[in-house]
């Protein structure tokens, strides 16, 4: 992580990285060109309900890491701030992963306690079998 | 990262007027700018991921209730996509007024933010344009969630519907607790779909009261038996929360976009000092980065 | 150490019973469940191993201080060793070791509390603010929880209103009660006595007076009480077992000697006026009664809180005429249904006709 | 205790200083200095702890007996809700960072100011509208959900103050995110030639890892708050059970942030600890890199143990057995830590001014909060222990025991840096018996009662626990008279202390070597960092009082 930034001192040094005009432009482009891929799959392309969810996931990542290398100037800044997005979607990830694996472990317990009719409770109901 | 400069012929320098006292060098005080607003952006992006974990657990768990809102078409797979390319083009036009201000074209750098503000704008015109929809047709959170047949029928009530919708959508947009809306908040839900009066309105009851935390299946609109999908209103409490949340962030980013213009006209920004245009292009980004996983998650649902 | 214990909880005179009463350990109550030995047995390890480190530590750091100090001040240090990375692998290595030692006894006693055997006797746990209702397999509903000595009990927690937390520190065993689905937890109880469970997690004004009562019967004599319970009146008339009911499920919020409390007193209830919030006066008269047992938010007594939850669904239309029967006698009005299960007049509502049959009360109570 | 030299003048320190720098009440509000704005977060930090130890003195008088002591039940309802809410949020999570990091942090660098002093500034008033939120909610109708606020408790209780206190909830994250950025960008782009990674003062080492849990960790309570006005609002039915919600979930959200938050209270005090024991044992630290590195772990391994708050909430066996054994991992690098502050005491020379009695009683506290904190994260016992007053003595021998202790520790150390004053040592240590025997007689008792089963949060309590809690509540009011005391002799030091040195202690990181209090500018020219810990160029002068450095005079 230790990035000292040794380089000559000159007066009015032209500060950050200049994206070519151009490559911007490209970027734009193929974004359209993915969205367009992503709306037109619901008609076309069906893979089954995750699939097409992880398909969507695909597209959007594509699009996302575009937009985070060209147009946030990702790929020419230093090394510590690609860490710090990353670090940041890897807490988003766990936080979310986790989350998903307890709910997914106790659900049942929601689902017996609804399929349960109220009005039943006052008799002894056994209907909660295991 | 330590300065390059030895200490002597740092005092000997001239100071850049834009350089702050306790920076050595603009390279130094530039990546530090764009460190700072990195971290600010991991927070948002972690602001968000609760709605996303929410979003998740919900869809892992209850995933016929957002096939049932897809089936029931209740977005609008159009409005969705003009947003995502009105956002996406707005992400290019900000990012080449970063390029027009390092290569200090004034003129230009004023109409890629003017271009900006217009997108941005456009973008919020459509999600009004949802919101309303989605009021009028009652297709609110929690106890507001009564679905009428949409569009034909409804004339008459269309005007109160409409200034509903007013009253409603700035209860959206302020959800975050303005503790102003604090003493009607069921009101605004119920009096919004004024033919739902005569329906069983399932009144909510505080706590696990309610029959079993299940909400009623959207009575008013004819369902096949195997439709009778219960909690759709959950769809539509994440469905608000993100694209509300999301909606607060454009218009932050829209007012931050026309600080920049002002500043712009006045001729601020030079190829040596430039720095706020990349810090709000940056921020500008990450509202669009985010819409780039909304959209997908909340209007593709098939 | 017993002694220091019997001093430090000094025993006053409680209707509740004692929470650690005197034969526990000095840190631990006493063990009435299966449960309670290996806990303990991953508390006193876990205990012991701190006690070792920590007097370790605050013996070297005394000596330190004792031996190293300095004597004139700008004094250098006597040794000047600045890092050694041996003895940095040996004290992370043997507390890793202890640690996951650690927590395999907490997994083990953990484990066998989360899968009830199969066989277990169900008990359905309902907390709402600020009592425990407990359904037996019999239907029968009460505020007490009896289970027989070394028999599994499952509990099927859910809860009312908000989250509550059923805790009985003998049987160590904690469970949340949460609303809108069922938690489990199960314990067989080894020894005969009583026991106090406690509301662990906070929930509102008397979270502190949610306790419960939890008796332990001997061999056979669970199915005794059982069946004098589910069905008081064959052996009580209309009034004692309005008494009954009424200190079990009533008595945390009013009072029946006139003195104030949450809700309004009993004494002299029956047959006066009351005025609601809404400055209605009414008559308490049976139907109020029913109806401010089965819907009491619907009219609140003028100067109390809308705190009373409905039990509705958890008295049967029997034990709401009892404890009519029984604020007419504190009300000094003589009691129409005294008699013992006998045949009655129709001096009762309709609905009560039905319960009057002996015969009746078996089938009512399945 | 050690000899201190007589010939000290009183005189108030001549030079200009960044006190004198600015005259008027403006030149404090609107400073930009890092010196004066950790000042004002200090100053307002104490209030905040004096009104919540008023909280927690009342609290310990109605638990003197089970019945109605001196209040009823909702009002003591409110009191622990509003004491949990004001320490943690509002004292001991922006505690050390924000009062003592704000001023050491720069000087430690070498630097002039930290990286953003504008957003320096926005951080304090943050905290300022999050201390008022916090008032504005006692006036509306005041809160008792107890801090953590839990579904649907929260939202169907009829107090007026629970929004206005998770706004304030809101506000204060985010005066905690600016303070965690300004401290990353600072370490990373602003540190003095000669400084590398590894020549940091381990106190930066604490600060940095806080500063990456406050930005990580933080933005989730905000969403949290901000989707429990929505749920009390609007009804949103995320969490609430009765709408289809899952009040389990919200557990989730709400201990994602609070567990890392622990971190954030108690790696800053452990860099403060680390500071103290090496300079008052005269000796280099023992295993820098093992202390920098288990920082980064504890703040690293923070983040994958929430559960162990949820093992009875209905949590899954599977995630509550993996969260039980990755909350073991956590301790580990605290036992580090400690172990590696015995060794630097070892062969010493140890010297008992105030910062060291209370560096030691760190140690002794801190060890029995971090061990009792095995108990609690062994499934079985957690099961008998969970919401007794056994975690109640846990977190606050932790919290109040360590944090507290460690940032009066901080206080006594930076004090002659901050005022150019020495305070009486006397004084000071018969306070510091005070607070010592004080916080052990107040939170020993609990743990026993605890174990014997005594919920938390209980108004009317089993009256046999009746004896341990008048303990406890004796032990109370001993504290309150040790905090009396320090308050007494610190203000008193302000007008009729000695004239500090520059280096009264002997440290030998930078913030040493400039003037006591330092100018405006901390530096005229940026000075070279060398090893922080390396205490062998500087000699003591008995008749300064001084430690001055053979290598130049000090860049004052």
């Amino acid at each position: 992580m230790a990035e000292q930034a040794t380089h000559g001192s000159h007066q009015h040094d032209d500060v950050g990285h200049h994206v070519p005009l151009w490559l911007l432009a490209a970027v734009l482009l193929v974004l359209l060109v993915l969205t367009f891929i992503t709306v037109g799959s619901v008609w076309w392309i069906d893979l089954g309900h995750t699939g097409n969810l992880l398909m969507a996931m695909i597209i959007a990542t594509i699009k996302g890491t575009l937009v985070a290398l060209y147009f946030m100037h990702l790929r020419y800044d230093k090394p510590i701030i690609a860490i710090i997005l990353i670090a940041a979607l890897f807490f988003v990830a766990l936080f979310t992963i986790v989350a998903l694996i307890d709910t997914g472990q106790y659900q049942p317990d929601i689902t017996d306690y609804r399929a349960v009719d109220p009005d039943a409770r006052s008799a002894p109901l056994l209907q909660l079998q295991q | 990262m330590s300065t390059a400069t030895d200490a002597e012929s740092h005092a000997v320098h001239e100071h850049p007027p834009h350089l702050a006292h306790h920076f050595d060098t603009e390279e130094q005080q530039f990546e530090a700018d764009v460190q700072g607003m990195w971290l600010f952006l991991a927070t948002e992006i972690l602001l968000f991921a609760g709605l996303f974990c929410a979003y998740a657990v919900y869809r892992a768990h209850h995933p016929e209730i957002f096939y049932h809102a897809y089936k029931q078409h209740y977005l609008s797979v159009f409005w969705g996509s003009v947003n995502t390319a009105l956002l996406l083009v707005s992400s290019f036009t900000i990012a080449a007024a970063v390029w027009c201000a390092q290569h200090n074209y004034q003129k230009w750098l004023v109409w890629m933010l003017v271009a900006t503000l217009a997108l941005g704008s456009g973008f919020l015109v459509v999600k009004y344009i949802e919101y309303s929809h989605k009021i009028h047709s009652g297709l609110l959170w929690g106890t507001g969630f009564n679905p009428q047949k949409h569009g034909h029928g409804h004339d008459d009530e269309h005007n109160d519907a409409h200034d509903e919708a007013h009253a409603a959508t700035a209860h959206a947009d302020e959800h975050e607790g303005d503790d102003a809306l604090h003493d009607e908040p069921a009101d605004a839900g119920a009096s919004a779909d004024t033919s739902a009066e005569d329906q069983l309105q399932w009144v909510y009851e505080p706590g696990g009261t309610g029959p079993r935390g299940l909400l009623e299946p959207g009575s008013a609109i004819e369902l096949s038996e195997d439709e009778q999908v219960r909690n759709v209103q959950t769809f539509f409490g994440i469905y608000f929360l993100m694209t509300g949340l999301h909606g607060l962030h454009v218009i932050a980013g829209l007012l931050a976009i026309t600080w920049l213009l002002v500043k712009a006209l006045k001729g601020h920004f030079t190829a040596a000092y430039f720095t706020p245009v990349p810090i709000v292009g940056l921020y500008w980004h990450v509202v669009d980065l985010v819409w780039i996983y909304l959209f997908p998650l909340l209007y593709l649902i098939h | 150490m017993n002694t220091l214990l019997a001093r430090l909880l000094a025993q006053t005179n409680i209707d509740w019973p004692p929470v650690a009463p005197e034969d526990g350990t000095f840190w631990l109550p006493p063990q009435a469940s299966t449960q309670a030995p290996q806990t303990d047995l991953a508390f006193y390890f876990i205990y012991w191993v701190s006690v070792f480190f920590f007097i370790l530590i605050v013996f070297l750091m005394t000596v330190f201080v004792f031996r190293y100090r300095r004597r004139v001040e700008g004094e250098g240090p006597r040794v000047n060793v600045t890092h050694n990375t041996p003895l940095e692998l040996v004290w992370t290595t043997i507390p890793l070791i202890l640690v996951v030692v650690m927590f395999y006894m907490g997994f083990r006693g953990f484990m066998d509390l989360m899968n009830p055997p199969a066989d277990a006797m169900d008990v359905y746990v309902l907390g709402q603010k600020w009592n425990w209702n407990f359904t037996y397999p019999n239907g029968h509903q009460d505020t007490e929880l009896h289970v027989p000595v070394d028999t599994n009990v499952r509990l099927i927690l859910e809860s009312q209103d908000v989250i509550h937390s059923f805790y009985v520190p003998a049987f160590r065993i904690k469970r949340d009660a949460v609303p809108g689905r069922y938690n489990k937890i199960w314990f067989k109880a080894t020894k005969p006595g009583e026991y106090l469970a406690l509301c662990a997690e906070y929930c509102g004004t008397q979270h502190s007076d949610m306790l419960a009562r939890v008796v332990v019967h001997e061999p056979g004599m669970f199915e005794k009480w059982l069946a004098d319970a589910s069905d008081p009146f064959k052996t009580r008339s209309y009034a004692e077992v309005g008494q009954l009911v009424v200190t079990k499920r009533c008595g945390g919020c009013h009072s029946i000697d006139g003195s104030a409390n949450v809700g309004p007193t009993f004494k002299d209830l029956f047959g006066s006026e009351v005025k609601h919030t809404d400055g209605a006066t009414v008559l308490v008269d049976e139907e109020y009664v029913r109806k401010s047992i089965i819907n009491p938010q619907a009219e609140i007594v003028a100067g109390y809180d809308p705190v009373m939850p409905t039990f509705k669904g958890q008295l049967k239309d029997r034990e709401i005429t009892a404890i009519i029967e029984y604020l007419k006698q504190l009300a000094g009005m003589t009691s129409t249904l005294s008699d013992v299960g006998r045949e009655t007049e129709e001096a009762a509502p309709a609905a009560d006709a039905a319960a009057s049959q002996p015969t009746e009360t078996e089938k009512d109570s399945e | 205790m050690a000899t201190i030299p007589a010939d000290y003048s009183a005189a108030p320190p001549a030079r200009d200083n960044y006190l004198t720098h600015g005259r008027g009440i403006l030149s404090w509000l609107c400073t930009l200095d890092h010196k004066r704005i950790g000042v004002m977060y200090l100053v307002s930090i104490l209030a905040a702890f004096l009104l919540g130890g008023i909280f927690a003195i009342l609290i310990r008088t109605e638990l003197l007996t089970p019945e109605k002591t001196i209040m009823g039940a909702d009002t003591y309802n409110q009191f622990f809700t509003l004491h949990g809410a004001i320490m943690t949020f509002l004292v001991i999570i922006p505690g050390i960072p924000a009062a003592l990091g704000n001023f050491v942090l720069p000087i430690m660098l070498g630097a002039k100011d930290l990286a953003f002093p504008r957003i320096n500034l926005l951080s304090y008033y943050l905290w300022v509208a999050g201390a008022l939120f916090s008032v504005l909610a006692i006036v509306m109708g005041s809160v008792d959900t107890g801090w953590t606020f839990y579904i649907p408790y929260a939202t169907d209780t009829t107090m007026g103050g629970v929004i206005p206190v998770l706004m304030g909830v809101f506000v204060l994250g985010f005066s905690s995110i600016f303070t965690g950025l300004n401290f990353i960008v600072t370490i990373h782009k602003m540190r003095p030639p000669g400084m590398g990674w590894f020549e940091l003062p381990l106190f930066l080492w604490a600060l940095y890892a806080t500063a990456v849990i406050q930005i990580l960790a933080t933005p989730v309570i905000g969403i949290t708050g901000l989707l429990l006005i929505a749920e009390r609002v609007g009804q949103f039915g995320i969490f609430h059970p009765g709408l289809g919600g899952d009040p389990v979930l919200y557990q989730h959200f709400f201990w994602f942030y609070s567990h890392p938050a622990v971190y954030i209270m108690i790696l800053p005090a452990m860099g403060v600890i680390s500071e103290i024991i090496s300079i008052f044992s005269r000796k280099h630290i023992f295993g820098y890199h093992f202390i920098a590195f288990s920082s980064i772990a504890i703040a690293m391994f923070g983040f994958i143990v929430w559960g162990h708050h949820m093992f009875v909430s209905g949590q899954s066996t599977l995630i509550s057995v993996i969260f039980s054994l990755l909350t073991y991992s956590v301790s580990i690098p605290s036992a580090v830590k400690v172990f590696n502050w015995l060794a630097t005491m070892y062969g010493g020379s140890i010297s008992l001014r105030a910062p060291m009695l209370y560096a030691l009683a760190f140690i002794f506290i801190f060890g029995i909060g971090g061990l009792t904190g095995l108990f609690l994260g062994a499934l079985a016992t957690d099961v008998h222990l969970h919401d007794t007053y056994f975690v109640v003595a846990h977190f606050h021998y932790v919290m109040m025991g360590s944090t507290l202790i460690a940032m009066i520790a901080g206080i006594h150390h930076w004090w002659p840096k901050m005022v150019g004053r020495m305070y009486n040592e006397a004084a000071a240590f018969i306070a510091w018996v005070f607070v010592f025997v004080g916080m052990n007689l107040t939170f020993f008792p609990q743990f026993i009662m605890g174990a014997h089963g005594m919920p938390r949060r209980y108004y009317n309590y089993p009256p046999e626990f009746e004896n341990l809690h008048q303990m406890s509540t004796w032990g109370s009011y001993l504290m309150a008279v040790g905090f009396v005391i320090i308050a007494a002799y610190l203000l008193h030091s302000l007008f009729a202390g000695r004239t500090a040195p520059a280096n009264p202690w002997g440290g030998a990181t930078l913030e040493w070597r400039c003037a006591s209090p330092p100018p405006h500018d901390n530096y005229p020219v940026t000075p070279t960092a060398g090893d922080p810990y390396d205490f062998s160029d500087l000699k003591y002068n008995p008749q300064t009082g001084d430690y001055e450095s053979d290598r130049g005079p000090a860049a004052s």
